[in-house]
């Protein structure tokens, strides 16, 4: 059979484009017929859009970017394909963290092929603003809430934030793994704990929220991400909270890391990552089901992690994949998802579709945005928060 | 028709100078509006002729220092929408091919719906039209999913005739509406005159209707144009790789979250993905009141 | 047979449409209400449960705002853009020297989606960056006009752009309108003495009964489905502040996978469009029968 | 023969108005119909009933034998012209008129000479290339006759095709009429509230009043006869005088008396043997009322009349006195020296007259 | 006095067409102007320019002493009334009338009061919530008609009013708008095609052609004393007797020959001292011929005739015979014993002859 594939997935701008790009030269260098089928915009919302109505059609394209529990999501609508065979003959399961892998996994068979891990909770700074103002990289939220007092006292907007909903939800979950641990953060935005979602924690949590509010210029409404980065950048701000893709944005601007631009993670301890990654679907014909098996051996495949991840500025999924390339950031992510996946706190982001149901993480969402756009108080914040989850499902 | 303001140059006397300061209020009126329609075009345009570094250090309002059409070309033909780098160029012609037959369909059904409604009415001819007026208020939402289990089970699914089918059928409420509308006023004497003259139903329709539609076909086709031209829901929904339309495209140049926002690339693909509606709006919009300032429609 | 067919040839030509729309409008909306009486998540299903759903939806507080946003909108911009409209379209029937020229400019908008001027927008409305910066840069440092992202006023900002894409539109089938009313009858009432308003108000104006349908539906439409527009210039923000049934609609269906709360949303909008629609279309309609 | 339309039991509402009232009309072959009657009195809803544009609520309609109720305009073969001449505004003159012909496939040389021998006669030539709205009001009444004259149809119907036009076309036209009505044979039904047209055009007139029909009869019957008062005061310009009066017998004769405000009894004595009731109202037509010494015969009667008013109408001077209450109109010639406030002896045909009950206004004689 | 309407070298052309040519009309306070001319002379193109509807290409116009022709239609003080009604579609009969009066601030008694005559005057009261659109032609008529009727402007225009209308109520409106304008003497100007309407209502008429004044006169003048052939023929129905002859001078008077296609020249001998050309145009109205023994006096000869056709038309019966290669009729009483086919002797009014040159068709007498 000649493998042949449909891709839907959004991943249509410079960098993505071009790791995708590689994907697909391996994909036809293997003799495969690649067909694109990119759909851009909202973060995917758009690409599944398309993909339910294709699905519903029974023409449902042979592999699609999905990540989190969507992809169990869709194994229970019953129409994903098991690439197991593969898996196994590849030995995914041994070169894959188990928190990772177990995203892959449905009813115990492989049904997607990780690509990349994101780290969320990273921030990121101006070099020469912290020195300026004699600022280190903080290390608590009262560290940072400190530096940001003096920043604006010496005019420099403290935090750079672009205000989308997701974006509040980024900020708030570094929050809340930063000031209620990893293991509140499990019970609280994994698990739904009811107890926790109502805890001190986190009034304290909606109270930093807030007082973060303080910090973002008045402008940010709207704003995309990576014009928050530009801010940063440019000395106009000192900080900002975001995923690493952030990176390439300095990158691509021709700023060095750890010279012009700092990176950490965020107050407190533990990882949140995000994992994208391919499913395959339940399609007809040969050429197609051996392109579904083509496609997802070279996605984990070293030299595909290797590539992908430098143009994007995430880590490979794959443990084994040699660093060397890399930057210094990356090396810091790929050093704590070690150290964190053995001490269990490597924990998947909300904010990014990793730990939750759509339904529920937009029911929580939906109360922080709320909240950080308004004068909601945080007791307020919290009470809403516990009936939005009650109501979602 | 007949035009108000015609013999009134005034006595030059008493309200000479008041009417002078009215026709000078009235245009400055105007330009003002003209002003407020024209800002955002404006904007788009001056960007897409700015570099991006001017983009990132100049106002918003400033005219281009240094006017560049490269933003135009990269769209045009280098932009990437995924791993191709062919700009806007391939699917604009698949735009074409659904919008053409889709509007030409559409305006046609419902030119002769209208038709009946407003000529040939039978009993119950309202209800049906008030049902199908009814039916633009559905949200296209809502018929995503049951429409693409029925495009699948007719085979049409993903493909170009599809692409037309929905928008026939989801454009039919406004054809209709806006043709019934316009034949209410046409005297309904003429259909007598026509059937004693040995006309039948298509015969009128063809010879005495049809001629007199001018304006409203053009404001049929303007309307059903934009709707279908910008129509992305269901170009996203219904399309499968290669029957894409060029507003897919389009967002995918727009909105790349990540990497570097090239936004005078982003605003030529969008005036280049809206130059094909200008242009109807331009070329049209002429005929559409030429037509009806015909005054035709009076014996 | 032939003499069968030519006697109901107007009802075989409605018929298809008839039937399309039964299928595809009332049938789906059958299905919809179907669907939101089920837990349906990612993908329809079928299985009853109730009016779960409606309650989720009417205990949401996001879900309030939006149908609040869609009445601030909604008569807001129909009110506005229809003056709006008839205003400019009266203006220009004013022997305009310049009509094409301008008339052309008023309707432009129409013909670009939002999708593609909510950035242009989005940076004339921005503090930081349009209008408010430009007019503190001419010396006016106390100017303020921060809408855009105040979650009080947001929503003001999408009526401003929405305005501004149709009300071209209207002006233009106004100015139809306005233009085929008989000369005649405009002749006898200028001998009659009436004054140039009056006759607008009088005489043209309610002759146009059936162009103010056409508008009022096209702008009704367009405010129920401004779903581009919102996402292009606030995404709904700020927070949700600027949410409207339809982005409330998506966003459940297609990003959240709770297409049963979407069947939900859909049906409250309908039966709120249902509830302004039906007695207008019907007092239209009736007046257009005796 | 049967007859060419065959109007049964009609009955025409719109809503809850009802506009024509169990219309019985029967026409032969060659016929000329002439519908006079008031505004608003259903002529033109007739003629819309007869071409099958308004449906009718009741009653039956056929023409040319063959059941028409249900039957579409196109296929009843008939021409008609629209009292608001319902021209087609976007095509020429020429092709207004030949629209019908090239609709049934009249072959182009046919439709040319027919086009070119109605322009002629309608003397429109100058403006076969002109659209609707470039017409006077008389140029498209004409365009709107042409429409129906290059036809063949079984009927034609004409709903006031000449109102528009001056006295001189009129009557050219008529006469137009009259000719294709008689060397086609053409059957006709005419809307028409000129007197002259309907008297010189029918050979049937049907007078209508609120729906209902009043009388139907040829021209001259309407006109000499007239079935009711109503008909009598409709039909004739000036009208008929209809006179309160005491009739009482003598011998074979009638003797009838009007009262004057004068105070003095006009006496008049009618020779026909009638049996009349005591409270009549006598029609008599301003032309049997003359200038004494103008008009002898045999029931030929005078009497000396007080002139209230004197109207020179032309080729006429009318004459105007007052008796039995009302306004009398007697018709002189144009030279009388007649003159206000002076007595006049009148000459009144008495063979003429007409007698009408005086409560329900029906014909008597 | 000022004239109330003053029309000066007044030009208006469509694009290339002219439609009028260098009118001059001046009428006085209380004229009733009546605008006559053959269908599409431009009529109702004059009142349009007289009420401001259309612009003029050329020449001033001036109403009630004051000059207008740039002023807008709505400060002219007109009222006119429509060939093609024009009422306003969405409103009432009821607020079409009244329309005008609110807008001017009359009150609402003198409204309701002024709609009640007007309504009851054109016998409208039971039509009066009804929209235009379910009134028939003659009802639509009369409300145009009522439109005008509650002003009370300088000057009334008149377009056809009384077109669609039964002649039995032609008669009454006519009568009444005569009466509103002795009562107010107010200032008309008034087209019509109705040869009586012209006659009974005018003090002064204006006979139009092809966009040129033919003749401006009282209706005698123009009657009697038409300008020129074409006035003599379009006045009078049935038309004037245009009967081409020689004239020859014999003693003081003159003496006509009249060639007949039997053979036999007629000889008429006219007594008047007239100096003609021998080639004349003899103009001889139907009722100046009639029955011999019917008509006496002077002027009056008599000839024995051929009849070649009689039409009897209700009061009158029309007797048509050769006479100069032309179509002679004659007026003769209802009741004439005249048969076609037959010699009869007529009676030649020839003091009311008129004679028109040949070449140029302009009067001779
Ligand atoms: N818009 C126009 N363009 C060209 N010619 C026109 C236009 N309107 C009128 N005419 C011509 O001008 C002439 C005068 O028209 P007008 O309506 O004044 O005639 P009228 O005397 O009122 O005739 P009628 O008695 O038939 O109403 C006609 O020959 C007509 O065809
Ligand atoms: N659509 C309608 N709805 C209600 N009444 C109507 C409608 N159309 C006509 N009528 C009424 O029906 C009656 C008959 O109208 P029709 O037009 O037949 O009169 P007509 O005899 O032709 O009068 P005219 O001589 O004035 O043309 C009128 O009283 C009219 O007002
Ligand atoms: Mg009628
Ligand atoms: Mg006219």
């Amino acid at each position: 059979a000649e493998p042949q594939a449909e891709v839907l997935h959004w991943w249509t701008s410079g960098g993505e484009a071009k790791s995708v790009a590689v994907l697909q030269e391996e994909f036809a260098s293997n003799g495969g017929t690649w067909t694109d089928m990119p759909v851009a915009g909202g973060g995917g919302d758009a690409a599944m859009t398309a993909l339910r109505a294709r699905v519903l059609a029974g023409n449902a394209p042979t592999a699609v970017q999905l990540k989190g529990p969507a992809i169990q999501e869709w194994y229970e609508e019953g129409v994903l394909a098991d690439i197991s065979s593969v898996a196994e003959a590849e030995g995914w399961a041994d070169v894959l963290p188990a928190s990772i892998a177990g995203h892959m996994q449905c009813d115990g068979t492989w049904c997607a092929a990780p690509v990349n891990v994101h780290r969320i909770d990273w921030i990121w700074a101006n070099a020469d603003v912290l020195a300026a103002n004699g600022i280190e990289m903080p290390t608590t939220w009262d560290e940072f809430n400190a530096a940001a007092v003096k920043l604006m006292d010496a005019g420099v907007i403290p935090l750079a934030h672009g205000g989308q909903s997701w974006q509040d939800a980024t900020v708030f979950e570094a929050v809340v793994l930063g000031l209620g641990g990893p293991e509140f953060y499990q019970k609280a935005l994994v698990e739904l704990d009811p107890e926790a979602l109502t805890s001190d924690t986190m009034v304290q949590v909606f109270d930093q929220m807030r007082t973060l509010r303080g910090y973002v210029d008045e402008n940010f409404s709207g704003r995309d991400w990576n014009l928050a980065t530009a801010m940063v950048m440019n000395g106009e701000a000192a900080f900002q909270i975001m995923g690493d893709w952030a990176k390439g944005e300095f990158l691509a601007a021709g700023k060095k890391p750890g010279e012009d631009f700092l990176c950490a993670s965020t107050p407190g301890d533990g990882y949140l990552y995000n994992v994208d990654s391919f499913a395959m679907f339940e399609v007809e014909g040969d050429d197609n089901r051996a392109g579904q098996e083509l496609l997802a051996k070279l996605i984990v495949a070293p030299k595909f992690q290797e590539v992908f991840n430098l143009n994007k500025g995430s880590i490979p999924a794959r443990t084994d994949v040699s660093l060397d390339a890399f930057d210094i950031c990356a090396k810091i992510s790929a050093e704590d998802m070690g150290s964190t996946s053995a001490g269990g706190s490597l924990l998947p982001s909300y904010a990014h579709g990793m730990a939750l149901r759509g339904s529920q993480a937009g029911a929580i969402t939906d109360v922080v945005t709320a909240h950080f756009n308004s004068d909601m108080s945080s007791a307020d914040a919290v009470q809403q928060l516990a009936d939005a989850v009650a109501n979602s499902y | 028709m007949t035009d108000l303001s015609m013999p009134q140059t005034q006595t030059r006397s008493q309200s000479a100078t008041g009417k002078i300061a009215l026709r000078w209020l009235l245009y400055v009126l105007l330009g003002l509006f003209a002003l407020y329609y024209l800002m955002p075009l404006f904007v788009m345009l001056t960007t897409s002729l700015k570099s991006l570094e001017e983009i990132r250090t100049g106002s918003l309002i400033s005219l281009p220092r240094e006017v560049s059409f490269d933003a135009w070309k990269t769209a045009w033909s280098g932009a990437c929408t995924g791993i191709q780098c062919e700009g806007l160029r391939p699917y604009f012609w698949n735009s074409v091919l659904i919008a053409v037959p889709a509007v030409f369909l559409s305006t046609l059904i419902g030119a002769l719906n209208g038709y009946v409604v407003a000529q040939w009415r039978f009993k119950g001819a309202n209800i049906i039209f008030s049902l199908m007026l009814f039916g633009c208020f559905i949200p296209f939402q809502v018929v995503l999913l049951p429409m693409a289990r029925l495009l699948g089970m007719m085979g049409i699914a993903g493909t170009i005739p599809g692409l037309i089918f929905v928008h026939v059928i989801y454009g039919l409420g406004f054809t209709t509406l806006f043709f019934r509308n316009y034949y209410v006023t046409i005297p309904a004497e003429l259909t007598k005159a026509a059937r004693v003259d040995g006309a039948g139903f298509l015969r009128i329709f063809w010879s005495i209707f049809l001629p007199l539609s001018l304006p409203i076909i053009v404001v049929t086709v303007i309307w059903q144009f934009t709707q279908i031209w910008n129509d992305f829901l269901f170009g996203v929904s219904f399309s499968q790789a290669g029957t894409q339309p060029v507003t897919v495209a389009l967002n995918n140049i727009v909105n790349s979250t990540t990497g570097v926002k090239e936004y005078n690339v982003d605003m030529a693909a969008a005036i280049i993905a809206g130059l094909p509606t200008l242009l109807v709006y331009v070329v049209a919009g002429k005929y559409f009141i030429r037509g009806l300032t015909a005054g035709s429609v009076k014996g | 047979m032939s003499e069968w067919l030519e006697n109901h040839l107007p009802k075989v030509v409605l018929a298809p449409s008839f039937i399309a729309v039964l299928i595809f409008v009332y049938g789906f909306i059958g299905w919809t209400a179907w669907v939101s009486l089920t837990r349906s998540k990612l993908l329809p299903k079928y299985e009853i449960h109730g009016f779960i759903q409606y309650e989720r939806l009417f205990d949401s507080p996001r879900w309030d705002t939006a149908i609040n946003n869609l009445y601030i909108f909604g008569a807001l911009f129909i009110v506005i853009a229809m003056v709006l409209g008839l205003l400019l379209a009266i203006l220009l029937d004013q022997k305009i020297r310049v009509e094409g020229v301008i008339r052309t400019i008023y309707l432009y908008p129409m013909a670009l989606s939002m999708i593609v001027t909510g950035t242009a927008w989005k940076w004339i409305l921005n503090p930081g960056l349009g209008i408010e910066s430009m007019v503190q840069g001419w010396g006016f440092p106390n100017f303020e006009f921060d809408w855009l992202v105040n979650p009080d006023y947001a929503i003001y900002t999408i009526v401003i752009a929405a305005i501004w894409q149709s009300s071209g539109f209207v002006m233009a089938l106004f100015l139809a309108g306005l233009r085929s009313v008989d000369g005649e009858i405009i002749k006898a009432a200028q001998v009659d003495g009436i004054p140039t308003w009056r006759i607008y108000t009088a005489i043209i104006i309610p002759s146009m009964a059936p162009i103010f349908l056409s508008a009022f539906i096209v702008l009704a439409h367009l405010a129920i489905k401004s779903f581009d527009l919102v996402i292009a210039l606030t995404g709904g923000g700020p927070g949700y502040a600027t949410d409207l049934p339809a982005t409330y609609m998506y966003a459940m269906a297609f990003s959240r996978g709770d297409i049963g709360q979407a069947a939900s949303s859909a049906m409250i909008m309908m039966l709120v469009v249902f509830a302004i629609v039906v007695p207008y279309l019907y007092s239209e309609l009736r007046a257009k029968n005796d | 023969m049967a007859p060419i339309l065959d109007i049964n039991n009609l009955y025409k509402n719109y809503g809850a108005t009802e506009v024509l009232k169990d219309i019985n009309i029967s026409i032969e072959p060659g016929d000329f119909l002439v519908l006079v009657g008031p505004s608003g009195c259903g002529k033109s809803t007739l003629l819309n009933c007869i071409a099958g544009l308004e449906e009718i609520t009741g009653g039956t309609l056929s023409i040319g034998g063959k059941d028409m109720t249900h039957v579409s305009p196109k296929d009843r073969d008939i021409a008609m012209v629209f009292q608001s001449y319902a021209l087609y505004p976007t095509m020429s003159v020429a092709k207004n008129i030949t629209f019908g012909m090239k609709v049934r496939g009249v072959d182009q040389a046919t439709q040319n000479a027919k086009l070119k021998d109605v322009a002629s006669l309608l003397q429109i030539e100058p403006l076969l290339n002109r659209r609707p709205s470039q017409l006077s009001g008389g140029q498209r009444q004409r365009v709107a006759m042409g429409r129906a004259l290059v036809r063949d149809p079984k009927l034609f119907l004409f709903d006031e095709p000449l109102s528009n036009l001056d006295a001189k076309l009129r009557v050219e036209m008529r006469t137009e009429i009259k000719k294709l009505h008689q060397t086609l044979d053409a059957s006709i039904v005419y809307v028409t509230h000129d007197q002259i047209e309907a008297m010189t055009l029918a050979t049937k007139i049907v007078v209508l009043k609120g729906g209902i029909v009043q009388q139907i009869g040829s021209p001259a019957e309407i006109y000499n006869n007239p079935a009711n008062l109503f008909v009598a005061d409709f039909m004739g310009s000036p009208a008929m005088n209809l006179i309160p009066a005491q009739a009482s017998k003598t011998g074979p004769g009638t003797q009838i008396a009007i009262a004057r405000e004068s105070g003095e009894t006009l006496v008049l004595n009618d020779a026909r043997d009638l049996s009349l009731p005591e409270d009549v109202i006598l029609g008599l037509r301003p032309e049997d009322i003359a200038e004494a010494g103008f008009r002898a015969g045999d029931g030929v009667q005078q009497a000396a009349c007080m002139v209230d008013m004197v109207e020179p109408a032309g080729a006429d001077t009318y004459v105007v006195s007052e008796l039995g209450g009302k306004q009398v109109t007697a018709r002189l010639h144009a030279e009388t020296s007649a003159q206000a406030g002076q007595m006049l002896n009148l000459a009144f045909d008495m063979s003429k007259v007409s007698y009408f009950a005086k409560e329900t206004g029906e014909r008597l004689n």
